[in-house]
């Protein structure tokens, strides 16, 4: 084990590990690549799906069992079928991608709307707002941080995810684990699991800087209040 | 004016929340429905501004079928406050109560100088305006929740059990603002309570419901308390009938005796002079302190000094019921009367308060 | 219960289940409860990660089981660099095997080529506990393969001829061939080709020749026996240096496994397994789509090896 | 496309299935194992909650690929790998849940116990671990849907059950088998799920709508 992490340690610090047309920087921005596009897509897909679910109460049972459906999806077979049928292009690891974070977004924003108050809804409506202001006027900024949080457990998932797309010749910090493991060299997978890890983490804290400036003030200070 | 004609309102579960419902609700006046829960008063009270639109029958607001108004135009012209202030938890207060004028285009000068107006005829400080809701007390957001509803000074307002969260004692004091921007502003206003005192207090007019979407009685507070319309309304409203009536008449027109005062700083001696038995204390500019009985005052010091038993002064707007309570709770059996400005002005005895009682009694009873 | 002693309870608990998945487990798995004692029990034919070696797979453990010996088969285990040690450790007993490559991987500085000497030079090098049983005929080679049109446009004749052009041309195989001496190793060495790129495939897989068909690769490792090069009319580059040695289909075995019934079985195959029957073989899987196990047991019944 | 294919091999099918269930079901059952008491510890000891919720929460953003690949050296490409790799996965779910449902128990009915003279193991044992049960189920049933899922992943290592369909399929530029694998998975998943949920329903009758 020891000898592993001196092994990872020295693959780490080669110095041409860091720069060129195979170097853990090109490798970063693959990976960034892959993982920010599908995940924009996701959200462009999921954020109104789940708005639209936790604003008419409808589809409940439908949000819900997506993400059970999502969760039980093999990456694997999802990648390949769409390279069966599209061929060598990065098609099958963004259709993966997205399929992957879709549900995790569609399950917290509905989530997120459907714990806003139910008295708040009602003085909005009550109000005379229609449905349209009480949705983006009252209903999503109230349900931000949950929605944050399905983006910042998507981009987790999605990251690790990635890797897959190496598997299909592509880049990313994943061409590090499948080469590693073709090449049986285990500190060159260490090394890419590392790389992998930091850089989820990463996106998750860069995250809930956003998820924070985004979250209204009123409502930080409420559950920073309740939580004491 | 607001006015049900054979309404209706079955939900997808099968409940009838209320069954063919005619009322007609005076302009001008607090109408208050009050009914134990499940009783449809809440839904008759969310059909006017069409939360909640009716199965069958007619809603109308000053004439128009709501239902041919656009819910969301009819909902601005109607103030709406439920119980736990439904206030935004991500607006400020100021923002909270700018909602509607902002939904009706108003310039921003004028939003902002109706928000300081809104503050200051709730009670409000103006620097709370900044504040967010949950920054405040329950009181407090249940005031903001009044102001956003006169926000664009509708005719109407609907209170949903507005002052069912808050504690009796901010309870009291709320519905005592209510009644005296009531008597400022002259507004409809629909109320809904489970609390039959709550709804004597307040009510120019009471419906009481049952269970099942029944409307029982409509009626004056005395008329229902002198003449409920059947058992259930008799059992709804306790035991305590006869008192409740009390608290519906004033005490202007009782008789005021005049007493003997001496000011909490004058010396026991002097004060020993003043009087045998009990002695009403006062305060340096008249308010009334307490009674306080010769025999025990310090061999010493002054009147203060000798812990008065505390007796309130009731204003002539005071009912007869806080009188009578007031003479019970008294050492000697008197009510402490006040003037405006909360100088005694003199004492009731039980018997005065009681004549004024039976001369009410006859008055409401015999139309 | 006091809490010191629940914590106790709590982390005995703990250790033991432990224990036990990591080892109460084994049992559930009927392959690996029995490896490395005895010889005539269970035995497990593992395969690489490309279809030839999963049909060679179910050859084995077709002649195996015709002769009694309880054979199953664990196909699509990765490559070389995976397996080998898997062999050692007994997750698997058996694996179909090419000369050449082996050797190389077990002796990187190894300069054999040819079929008989290359044979002589694996016993030495093999770990311990394992070894090579006689080989096949069938020879199925690394080739490097580029389109007609990239041997028209280069002038590429044999390997020789890409040391001009290297520069200019990506190049596509399985990540292994990275570090490999048949691969970019060899390749620069013996004949002093560089690439532009290397774009980490398949091993002769679906991907490896997509990518060249598409032009995302313009020199292609696959493999001998692949029937796609003559179908597309793909040019296989002479390798006159013999920079790729001689590659016939040998079983490595784990020494404890390799009976006599074993290596009986195992050599009758030998005899019917040609390069073109092989040839044949794959195509079947990889062009007809049907199947490496039923492919490769109608194949023993039409040659006579099992009934 | 050759839909045959599924018929010609619904026994191996049926085999694969059944193998995949079993990969799952150990690992589930294994994490479980072991992260009830890991929740325990980290209710009881705030200290370990950090480091436990810490690490599993790190472990979640390791490739599953990478885990398996990692611990070659250590068990090889065997059953064993598959199946400690899902479990550490399951660990990240289950223990997070445990300690979730643990702090969900109201803190009046953990006094009440206190009061009538529960020791801490009695009211772990028969208050706050049935209690803990609506979240930490919900945490099974994530887990064990997602083991499913991942299984597919150990294809790799050669114990993916139904995810070497995927490597065949892919081998073999030939979709029917990796169809045949994404919905059979699917489908063993929905039933694992609603298992779960029956099973749920039975252990905690106190949960049920009284009507």
């Amino acid at each position: 084990m020891g000898e592993l992490i001196a092994e990872v340690l020295r693959w780490f610090a080669d110095g041409t590990r860091w720069s060129g047309p195979e170097g853990v920087v090109q490798r970063l921005f693959e990976h960034l690549q892959y993982s920010l596009l599908s995940t924009v897509v996701a959200v462009l897909i999921a954020l109104p799906i789940g708005l639209l679910i936790g604003h008419t109460g409808k589809g409940a049972f439908f949000a819900i069992n997506l993400a059970s459906f999502g969760r039980a999806l093999p990456t694997v077979g999802v990648v390949i079928l769409v390279f069966l049928v599209s061929g060598l292009n990065l098609w099958p690891v963004y259709v993966a991608l997205v399929v992957l974070a879709i549900p995790v977004i569609v399950t917290n924003t509905y989530a997120g709307m459907a714990a806003v108050d139910h008295d708040v809804r009602d003085a909005a409506r009550g109000t005379g707002l229609n449905g349209w202001q009480v949705l983006f006027q009252i209903e999503l900024p109230l349900a931000v941080p949950l929605i944050m949080n399905g983006v910042r457990l998507a981009v987790v998932q999605v990251v690790a995810t990635a890797t897959i797309a190496a598997y299909i010749s592509f880049g990313g910090f994943g061409r590090y684990v499948f080469d590693g493991f073709a090449q049986n060299d285990l500190a060159q997978v260490f090394g890419g699991a590392v790389l992998i890890a930091v850089l989820a983490i990463a996106l998750d804290l860069a995250l809930s800087g956003l998820q924070r400036a985004l979250t209204p003030r009123g409502l930080a200070l409420q559950r920073r209040r309740s939580n004491r | 004016m607001i006015s049900f004609e054979a309404v209706n309102k079955k939900f997808a579960d099968g409940t009838t929340a209320v069954r063919e419902l005619d009322m007609e609700i005076p302009e001008g006046q607090l109408t208050v429905l009050v009914g134990s829960s499940g009783c449809g008063k809440t839904t008759t009270l969310r059909m006017i501004n069409r939360m909640i639109d009716a199965t069958s029958g007619k809603v109308r607001v000053d004439g128009r079928d709501v239902r041919d108004v656009n819910a969301s135009t009819l909902r601005r012209n109607i103030g709406y406050v439920i119980q736990q202030s439904g206030l935004f938890p991500h607006r400020t207060i100021g923002d909270n109560i700018a909602t509607v004028p902002r939904l009706l285009g108003w310039d921003r000068k004028r939003v902002r100088d109706r928000v300081v107006e809104l503050l200051d005829t709730v009670g409000l400080a103006r620097d709370l305006a900044g504040k967010y809701p949950h920054q405040l007390s329950g009181g407090q957001q249940q005031r903001v929740g009044v102001a956003r509803a006169l926000a664009a000074d509708p005719p109407i307002l609907l209170m949903d059990e507005p002052f069912g969260a808050v504690d009796p004692v901010v309870r009291t004091l709320l519905q005592d603002e209510l009644l005296r921007l009531q008597d400022e502003l002259h507004k409809t206003i629909v109320f809904v309570t489970h609390d039959i005192d709550e709804a004597v207090k307040l009510g120019d007019r009471i419906a009481i419901f049952k269970t099942g979407g029944h409307l029982v009685q409509f009626s004056t507070p005395a008329e229902l308390l002198t003449h409920p319309a059947d058992d259930f309304v008799a059992d709804f409203l306790g035991a305590e009938r006869g008192l409740k009536l009390l608290s519906l008449t004033s005490l202007a027109d009782v008789p005021i005796e005049p007493v003997t005062t001496v000011t909490e700083s004058t010396s026991v001696a002097e004060a020993r002079r003043a009087g045998d038995g009990w002695i009403l204390a006062v305060t340096d500019n008249g308010r009334p302190r307490g009674w306080v009985h010769v025999d025990h005052l310090p061999a010493d010091g002054v009147l203060a000094d000798a812990e008065p038993i505390v007796a309130a002064g009731l204003t002539a707007n005071a009912s007869l019921l806080a009188a009578l309570d007031a003479t019970v709770s008294s050492p000697v059996g008197l009510a402490v009367r006040v003037d405006e400005d909360g100088c005694v002005a003199g004492v009731s005895s039980p018997q005065q308060i009681n004549e004024r009682a039976a001369r009410f009694r006859a008055e409401v009873l015999v139309p | 219960m006091k809490p010191r002693l629940v914590t106790a309870g709590i982390l005995t608990s703990v250790a033991l289940v432990m224990t036990a998945c990591s080892g109460g487990v084994t049992s559930l798995d009927p392959q690996s409860s029995q490896s490395g004692t005895a010889s005539e029990g269970a035995l497990t034919v593992g395969t690489a990660n490309f279809s030839e070696n999963v049909i060679l797979g179910h050859l084995y453990a077709g002649v195996l089981k015709a002769k009694g010996v309880d054979a199953s088969v664990k196909a699509n285990l990765g490559s070389r660099e995976i397996i080998v040690p898997a062999l050692q450790q007994g997750d698997i007993d058996v694996l179909p095997e090419y000369q050449g490559s082996l050797l190389q991987f077990l002796d990187k500085n190894a300069k054999q080529s040819a079929a008989e000497e290359v044979q002589q030079a694996l016993g030495p090098v093999l770990p311990k506990g394992l070894k090579v049983l006689p080989y096949a005929p069938a020879e199925n080679k690394d080739v490097y393969v580029v389109t007609k049109e990239t041997a028209d446009k280069y002038g590429l004749k044999t390997l020789d001829d890409l040391k001009a052009h290297g520069a200019e041309l990506v190049f596509g195989g399985p990540a292994e061939d990275k570090t490999r001496f048949v691969g970019l190793v060899g390749l620069k060495e013996v004949y002093g080709v560089e690439f532009k790129e290397f774009k980490a495939l398949d091993a002769g897989g679906p991907l490896t020749r997509g990518a060249l068909e598409g032009g995302d690769i313009q020199v292609a490792n696959l493999f001998s026996t692949d029937v796609n090069i003559g179908n597309n009319g793909w040019v296989v580059l002479e390798d006159p240096k013999k920079l790729v040695p001689a590659q016939h289909v040998v079983p490595l075995i784990n020494e404890s496994k390799a009976s006599p019934t074993v290596i009986a079985a195992l050599a009758a195959l030998n005899d019917k397994l040609t390069t073109e029957e092989l040839t044949k073989l794959d195509s079947r899987v990889d062009n007809d789509k049907e199947d490496p196990d039923s492919v490769a047991e109608a194949w023993l019944k039409e040659q006579g090896l099992t009934s | 496309m050759r839909w045959s294919w599924i018929s010609d091999h619904a026994g191996e099918l049926a085999m694969t299935t059944l193998e995949h269930s079993a990969i799952a079901a150990v690992a589930v059952l294994c994490g479980l194992v072991l992260a009830l008491p890991l929740g325990v510890l980290a209710v009881r000891f705030p200290l370990l909650k950090g480091a436990v919720l810490g690490i599993s929460g790190v472990l979640f953003t390791i490739p599953s690929l990478a885990l398996f690949i990692l611990l070659l050296p250590f068990t090889g490409l065997s059953y064993e790998t598959a199946v400690l790799g899902l479990t550490v996965y399951t660990l990240v779910v289950l223990v997070r849940n445990t300690v979730e449902g643990l702090a969900s128990v109201p803190p009046n009915v953990r006094e009440a116990a206190r009061a009538m003279g529960y020791g801490g193991t009695r009211t772990l044992l028969t208050v706050e671990l049935p209690l803990a049960l609506p979240v930490i189920m919900a945490g099974v049933r994530v887990a064990t849907v997602m083991t499913i899922s991942l299984v597919s992943v150990a294809g790799f290592i050669g114990h993916g059950a139904l995810g070497q369909l995927f490597i065949d399929g892919f081998q073999r530029d030939f979709a029917v088998p990796v169809i045949a694998g994404v919905v059979i998975t699917l489908m063993l998943a929905l039933v694992a799920d609603l298992l779960l949920v029956v099973t749920q329903h039975a252990l905690t009758p106190w949960t049920r709508r009284g009507r």
